[in-house]
């Protein structure tokens, strides 16, 4: 008897059952299909291997290759670091002021000090360097600098720091107090003047002698500061702890005076220099003038 | 003894709806309160019919015009479910195409209910789990039946199943424009929406169970193991996902059990697998009973079949961490996640094999059937989508395509290419047969589906495997002074063309479902189109849909 | 249960008791029924849905192997006007596969001059005289869309063209295919090689072969690196092993996949694995063209000698099965249309060779379309092939495709060859500057898409009173505009700091960006001036 | 006949076969999350993560339900071009008060783990009422609504107490002082214990977010979550990357 289970068109054996009229071959799977599964089952064996794959108690198998995600990145990372070793070593031995002369070197410098910024001085200055007027932060985006904003001055505050404690060269100056020096009308009178110097009030010919007296030594007549003596100018549009009256009186009364730690130590001199490089970028850096030049800030290759 | 039990039912619904009203007014958010609201509102009409026998029901029926009673199988809840699925196939197309077009055109968010972060879901749940939720109930229903020779058991309880999946559905669907999110992608719902789609689930595995514990064949058929598992694995997916501890009773926020890395694994695990056990699992399912149907050849190879459904089932499960490569989820997971993921290639493919040569003799009716012509692109898709699966799994791969609109194309192959037309298959194959009629009422208007669908289809993918490769490319483009050249925003400029080509095929794809609509329309109205035959498609005749009920008019004995 | 029915209950034997029963008739619906099983695909679809009783019938000889063997196909050497065309398309696109990148093309100094390149260190793309850059990429979603319709428009005109000759696993294939032929000789000496022992000529002959797959497979790994490198110095670092690890790498994977593809897998990666086959099988229609076999003027199938006794009975097929010797995929195409006919039309070759040898008509295999075969079987009168070609839907597709590529083409050639592209620094949105005037600071990007360095002016516009300058200036320079030379084929990024005067308001302005060639190309950008007091 | 009469059985048997697919999809669940309990290196060891202040939760809250997690990714994966452009990547030990986690998983927008400080209170509130005003090529919506719907703050305390029963270390004082640690964090002039706030919730950013002090809005709250992200532990220092860098078996 000829088996009667052969499918016509193909062939092939049928199983026997049907459902609704379905029926079901016998057809043997094709060798293709299962040796291309039994190929990447001994691929994922091998794999799970050679790479971490399987947990145990207190930790997963490492894998032959001892290769982890971050540890791969890490190897990345210094490569590109080995890249910029020699950028590096450009940069130790240019004088700063000289730096932009050579823009691939000052591009490189900036992009680096970006970074360094990110993490050693966003903290304060904030990620974008525009400081913060309550917490007397300046914002170093702009074009008032209270110590100068070349190059070789922001090296030097970078280096040194601002009233940091302990640092000989540190950059320093008081601004005393003048809480009860002067009565009411006169601190009012004051206070016009001071803000009349940015334009913001009237004259007030009361005030511009109170301001003669006590405050133009270190501000100047006209409230143009005084970067040797750290004295902030007066007489613009910026105030670093703020420029309303009630403010501007609280500064005269009680003055507040920021603080920068000093960075000499604690970062290398490379690193110093791209900060500055960064910092003078941001858009209100001042051209490096020679005759500034003080031939105590040689602090370059300062450790 | 009648009004006593309407007068109990009555109370019962009563009872929901002061709670539901009570709910309203001390909800802690918007969204539960509307949500409090819409049960209201079901009660209250579920409560009038009760009382005043009014049934709408019969009357929905008789608009849509089902046969009436029970015939050889019981096809009411599956008739329903073919309808839903028209519905919200259009709903949930439609939801992609508008925020396709935010994504190209930023104007169109329409805060806040309508901003993309709120629509979005809307448009996946609406497509995963209304449009394929509703097809896989219904064929399920249709199919276990056939291949058991065997009525629903619990006919009432399926009927719970797919209104209380409608519920479900609204509930989720409204939650997303009010924020009431999980922020748990294709989980998105909340809580107590979870707690009902449980209640709802558990009753659809006993119905299914239940109608296969009474069927009359000895063997379970294939198609039946895909369905099984479907409904086991999602249930397990769905409940551990979803654990999680509700601020108050009366307000939808909630926060899930598990935080961080271990709440990402169980995420994607769930994530992983909603693709797995929902669209590819069940979905083979229907392929197993629709294409030898259509194609009136017996299927492929049954050990094919055993070896494929077996290793599916075990090896998926396992790829979950492929969404998680690179990430802080550690190491050890995300290599398993990939190694299971590429040895799926095969068990993958051993379904469209399976469905395709049962083709062989019959493949000069791709040419004239557009039904099994929508069959064999589904499962050309199916193939290329489980093949690039794999490959996108490769962390290598992955490093370039992960978070880029690679993946968002590669969905879309496999959901439009696939699931959609594999549905529309089904669609065309039940409407005639649930309602009686001779054919559909335009083959020509399946051929117009079916090319507005490819075309679109191909206009998607395209558009969105180029627009990740350009993500891709410009997050990494390094120029030469060893910075970074792109910034975030360059990268967003230069998909703009593209996002608008997907917009395009989007349309097109949706007009291929409009089409449909109508066609199932004038189909159910009775009409048959005057056209030029296609070619030698079968017109559906009832008689041979195996009774397993004496026809009304008994022949008369031998 | 109330439903079931009572007379077929008491009628049908308990279930799961099957040994004992007679399984040869069953009475269902009170008819009595054979219980052979019976398959869905014989001739009288009817039978399909005559349900049987549920049981196990006997089993009689299921192979117990796992899977199955692939049975190798030796095809057959034919010539004819189809095989000549196959040549013919078999070494345009291998001329153009291995040629293409020696192709020179002279861009000048500053760019590649090789004339079809992927530079993927630069992220550029030339092809002649196009170059695309990465944020062009579009044009190749536009590409692969054009591809996917000329697909569709192919197939809907000529079928699985496509496939039978210019798929590179056809190709491939077919070269592997005149290899075995050129070692091994034609059909029977293979068939016989293919089942003589391992002895040490077959051992010779076998290596001999493989090596001239190896070489093949080698040379075509190749000359895929050479697309993305300059490819006379990629040649010398390659043998010098000087070349980078992923040219190394890619080489010896496509080498291997080359050789298994070709050498071994062959019709079955079109059969199984492959994707297209299916979408064109599903794209075709009753009226395109395929290679089909004229049933009702071959069939029945008798051999010459008793066609002669009795021409009557016999149709044209002499069942000579050279049409089956011929198939590069091993298929009788006499068995209808199907999923392994690639449809390169050896077969139509074959059958009209021998067709002439015996005195018929030619055409007993030939392209046709389901439609002109329907009516050639009714007797009517049917077109020529070709007209096959035009209508409706082929028209159509070409439309579609032709104004894709017209577009395309269109917005090629008026492209913009600057760019400029403005991200306005975010934190801190503005500066209030010392003397009380607001500055905004930019990125500019400067995009020069001609391979010659080109000087560029870059002016505001709009923002009264204001002025800029960039980094490399310093604020003494600062004016309306800038200019800056940008290097051939490269985006110089420029800081550009705006500066208004006191008092200036938040608004729009824009960057404009001006070649200062005889191009004068220019191209604006908006941007938004932030100043205190925000504004929205 | 092996294989194919040995299935006949899970065929013919609904429980074997509901059982073993059940057995079959249970299996790989178990092996890869379980682990990830009980192995201890899942979880980094690292100074400074503390939970979210209320103020930081319901604005975390408010990305959540706003659906930002559809565009926006918050896992910096340990790529050169991800660290340059974003910052050092991702921990565990960072999400692990994330209830639930939003690690994302496509970025139509930028990367935001790191986002805090990087941009001032004033862009991230103009930028969500108006993207496309800030950043002319952004496709993102608009929020400008957050600025206008007053913070919803009565349930701050049953907030903390769900967040506490699901393993987020609040104090009872955390828990009391969840409402008035809103007002505070938003608004320190409001008379509040703002150094005890600050002993309670290290690194805590405290003032006015979204430039109106007088009440309490989304907007709010949401930029107390956003420039919160990623500032709390100290991924740069020299020691806590080697440590990532070389350990194994994780």
């Amino acid at each position: 008897m000829i088996n009667k289970r052969i499918d016509g068109p193909t062939g092939t054996e049928t199983v026997g059952h049907e459902w609704d009229g379905i029926e079901e071959l016998d057809t043997p799977m094709p060798r293709w299909w299962l040796w291309t599964l039994y190929l990447t089952i001994v691929w994922g064996v091998v794999y799970v291997i050679l790479y971490p794959a399987w947990p145990l108690i207190d930790k997963a198998t490492e894998g032959v290759l001892g290769w982890s995600s971050r540890g791969e990145l890490a190897e990345e990372m210094s490569v590109v670091d080995q890249a910029r070793v020699t950028v590096r070593e450009e940069l130790s031995r240019i004088p700063i002021e000289r730096l932009p002369e050579n823009s691939g070197l000052f591009a490189q410098a900036v992009a680096g000090g970006r970074s360094a910024f990110q993490v050693h001085c966003s903290q304060c200055h904030g990620s974008g360097a525009a400081g913060s007027q309550t917490l007397g932060y300046p914002n170093l985006n702009d074009d008032d600098w209270l110590w100068g904003g070349d190059l070789k001055a922001i090296e030097y505050t970078l280096v040194n720091g601002i009233r940091a404690p302990g640092v000989e060269d540190t950059r320093a100056s008081v601004m005393p107090p003048f809480e009860g020096a002067f009565d009411a009308a006169q601190l009012d009178a004051l206070v016009d003047h001071v803000l009349s110097l940015g334009g913001k009030e009237t004259r007030n010919p009361a005030g511009a002698q109170t301001f003669q007296d006590n405050c133009s030594a270190c501000h100047g007549p006209v409230g143009e500061g005084n970067r040797e003596l750290g004295a902030p100018r007066l007489n613009d549009a910026i105030w670093l702890y703020g420029g309303s009256r009630e403010q501007v009186r609280e500064q005269i009364l009680n003055p507040k005076m920021g603080r920068m730690p000093h960075w000499s130590g604690r970062l290398d001199p490379v690193t110093i220099k791209m900060l500055s490089a960064y910092v003078w970028s941001l858009g209100g850096g001042e051209e490096f003038v020679e005759v500034a030049e003080d031939p105590a800030v040689e602090v370059d290759e300062e450790p | 003894m009648q009004a006593e039990a309407a007068l109990g039912r009555v109370g019962l619904w009563f009872g929901v709806l002061i709670i539901s009203l009570i709910l309203a007014a001390t909800a802690r958010d918007t969204g539960f309160a509307a949500h409090a609201t819409i049960i209201a509102i079901v009660a209250f009409v579920l409560m009038w019919m009760s009382a005043a026998r009014f049934d709408p029901m019969k009357k929905a029926q008789g608009f849509f015009r089902m046969p009436e009673g029970l015939s050889r199988y019981d096809d009411d809840p599956v008739r329903w479910g073919v309808l839903a699925t028209m519905f919200w196939a259009i709903v949930g197309l439609l939801a992609g195409v508008f925020i396709a077009s935010q994504l190209a055109f930023p104007q169109l968010n329409f805060q806040p209910y309508f901003n993309f972060g709120r629509v979005r879901p809307l448009h996946t749940s609406a497509v995963i789990f209304a449009f394929g939720g509703n097809i896989l109930i219904a064929s399920s229903f249709y199919v276990v039946q056939r291949t058991c020779r065997a009525q629903l058991a619990f006919p009432s309880l399926a009927r719970f199943v797919f209104w209380g999946y409608q519920l479900f559905i609204v509930l989720a669907a409204s939650g997303y424009l009010f924020g009431v999110t999980q922020s748990r992608e294709y989980a998105e719902p909340e809580w107590y929406v979870d707690l009902w789609l449980t209640i709802v689930w558990v009753a659809y595995l006993i119905v299914f169970v239940g109608t296969l514990a009474r069927r009359t064949e000895p063997h379970i058929y294939v198609a039946n193991w895909f369905y099984l598992s479907f409904i086991i694995t999602i249930a397990m997916l769905h409940i551990i996902n979803n654990l999680a501890v509700p601020v108050a009773l009366n307000g939808s926020l909630s926060f899930s059990a598990f935080a961080g890395v271990q709440d990402a694994l169980t995420q994607w695990w769930y994530g992983h697998n909603a693709v797995a056990f929902f669209l590819t699992v069940p979905f083979l399912a229907m392929m197993y009973y629709f294409v030898p149907k259509q194609a009136e050849r017996p299927v492929y190879s049954y050990r094919l079949s055993i070896i494929h459904f077996w290793s599916l089932i075990f090896l998926y499960i396992w790829a979950g961490p492929h969404h998680l490569h690179y990430t802080a989820l550690p190491d050890w997971a995300q290599t398993l996640g990939m190694v299971f993921s590429v040895i799926l290639w095969m068990p993958s493919w051993g379904g469209m094999i399976n469905g395709l040569m049962t083709l062989n003799g019959a493949w000069d009716k791709v040419r004239a059937d557009p039904i099994i012509r929508m069959m064999v692109m589904a499962l050309a898709f199916y193939g290329m989508a489980t093949f690039e699966g794999p490959m996108l799994s490769i962390k290598a791969v992955n490093s370039l395509s992960h978070y880029t609109d690679w993946t968002i194309g590669h969905v879309h192959s496999g959901a439009l290419g696939w699931n959609g037309l594999i549905s529309f298959a089904a669609v065309y194959f039940l409407v005639p047969r649930l309602w009686g009629r001779e054919r559909m009422y335009s083959l020509r208007m399946i051929n117009w589906h079916f090319w507005l669908a490819t075309l679109g289809i191909v206009f998607y993918a395209a558009s969105m495997w180029v627009a990740g490769i350009t993500q891709g490319l410009m997050w990494r483009e390094y120029g030469l002074d060893g910075y970074l050249v792109n910034s975030f925003a360059e990268t967003v400029a230069a998909l703009h063309e593209l996002y608008i080509i997907r917009a395009v095929g989007g349309v097109m794809y949706l007009s291929g479902a409009l089409i449909m609509g109508y066609n199932v329309w004038m189909t159910i109205a009775g009409k048959l189109r005057e056209e030029a035959p296609m070619g030698a498609m079968p017109d559906y005749d009832p008689d041979k849909d195996r009774p397993i009920v004496r026809p009304a008019t008994p022949e008369p004995a031998e | 249960m109330k439903n079931r029915d009572p007379g077929r209950a008491s009628s049908a034997p308990p279930r799961r008791e099957g040994e004992n029963r007679d399984w040869s008739v069953v009475v269902e619906d009170g008819r009595a029924k054979t219980n052979e099983p019976v398959s869905g695909a014989v001739a009288a679809p009817e039978t399909t849905t005559l349900r049987h009783e549920p049981h196990e019938p006997p089993r009689q000889h299921l192979p117990t192997k796992l899977f199955e063997k692939r049975t190798k196909v030796h095809n057959k050497r034919i010539d004819g006007p189809f095989r000549r065309f196959k040549w013919f398309v078999m070494f345009v696109t291998l001329a153009i596969y291995y040629g293409t990148p020696w192709i020179r093309w002279d861009r000048g100094p500053y760019a590649p001059d090789q004339a079809v390149l992927v530079d993927i260190a630069n992220r550029r793309f030339y092809m002649f005289g196009i170059e695309i850059w990465p944020h062009e990429f579009y044009y190749v979603a536009g590409l692969l869309i054009m591809a996917a319709i000329g697909l569709f428009l192919v197939t809907s005109a000529v079928g699985r063209a496509w496939c039978g000759y210019a798929c590179p696993q056809t190709v491939w294939t077919d070269l592997f295919q005149h290899v075995d032929r050129f070692v091994d000789g034609d059909r029977n000496a293979r068939i016989k090689l293919d089942a003589a022992p391992l002895g040490p000529k077959k051992i010779a002959k076998r290596a001999y072969k493989y090596t001239i797959y190896l070489v093949i497979a080698f040379w075509t790994g190749g000359a895929w690196i050479m697309y993305f490198a300059d490819a006379p110095t990629l040649v010398r670092d390659f043998w010098a092993g000087e070349a980078a690890p992923a040219a190394y790498i890619t080489v010896a994977i496509l080498t291997l996949t080359t050789f298994t593809l070709g050498g071994f897998m062959r019709e079955q990666v079109c059969i199984y694995m492959c994707p297209w086959p299916r979408i064109q099988t599903a794209m075709m229609d009753e009226k395109a063209l395929l290679v089909t076999y004229k049933d009702w003027r071959g069939e029945p199938r008798g051999s010459v000698k008793k066609a002669k006794k009795n021409p009557e009975k016999f149709g044209d097929c002499i069942d000579c099965l050279q049409c089956v010797a011929v198939c590069p995929t091993g298929i009788d195409i006499r068995e209808g249309p199907q999923v392994g006919c690639i449809t390169c039309a050896l077969c139509i070759d074959a059958c009209d060779k021998v067709m002439a040898e015996v005195g018929r008509p030619r055409g007993l295999i030939d392209y046709a379309t389901l439609e002109d075969c329907e009516k050639e079987a009714n007797g009517e009168a049917t077109r020529p092939p070709w007209k096959a070609l035009l209508r409706p839907r082929t028209i159509a597709y070409f439309l579609i495709w032709g104004s894709i590529g017209l577009a395309m083409l269109f917005a090629l050639g008026a492209r913009s060859h600057v760019g400029l592209s403005v991200l306005p620094d975010r934190n801190p949105p503005y500066i209030l500057m010392s003397d009380g005037s607001v500055r905004n600071s930019y990125t500019l990007k400067l995009r020069n898409m001609e391979s010659r360095p080109r000087e560029m002016e870059i002016a505001l516009q709009g923002l009264p009173g204001a002025v800029m300058w960039t980094d490399a200036t310093g604020r003494d320079a600062a004016a309306r505009a800038q200019i800056k030379a940008v290097p051939a084929d490269q985006v110089l990024a420029v800081r550009a700091y705006v500066i208004a005067p006191e008092g200036a308001a938040t608004q729009e302005f824009s960057f404009r960006l001006i070649s200062r060639d005889e191009q004068r190309e220019s191209v604006e950008t908006e941007a938004r001036f932030d100043a205190p007091g925000g504004g929205e | 006949m092996g294989l194919a009469s040995q299935h006949k059985k899970l065929e013919k048997n609904i429980n074997l076969l509901a059982i073993g697919s059940f057995i079959a999809v249970a299996i790989g669940g178990i092996v890869e999350i379980a682990p990830l309990f009980w192995i201890d290196n899942t979880i980094e060891e690292v100074e400074g993560m503390r939970p979210y202040t209320p103020l930081e939760q319901a604005g975390r809250n408010i990305y959540v339900r706003e659906g930002c997690y559809a565009c926006h990714s918050q896992m910096i994966r340990p790529f050169r071009d991800e660290v340059e452009r974003y910052g050092h990547y991702s921990l565990a030990a960072e999400s692990m008060y994330d209830h639930p986690f939003q690690w994302g998983s496509k970025r139509t927008g930028p990367d935001l783990a790191r986002v805090g400080g990087r941009y001032s209170d004033e862009w991230h509130v103009q930028h969500l009422k108006d993207p496309q005003s800030v950043v002319p090529e952004s496709i993102m919506p608009q929020y400008s609504f957050l600025g206008d719907t007053p913070l919803e703050m009565d349930n701050a305390s049953d907030m903390l107490i769900a967040l506490r029963r699901v393993g987020v270390p609040y104090s009872d004082r955390d828990v009391g002082q969840a409402m008035a640690d809103m007002i505070l964090q938003a608004n320190p002039d409001s008379g509040g214990d703002v150094e005890d706030f600050q002993q309670r919730y290290p690194k805590v950013q405290v003032r006015d977010f979204d430039g109106d002090p007088g009440t309490v809005t989304e907007m709010d709250a949401l930029v107390a979550y956003l420039q919160m992200l990623g500032t709390l532990v100290d991924v740069d220092s020299a020691a806590a990357q080697e440590a990532l860098a070389e350990e194994k078996g994780r």
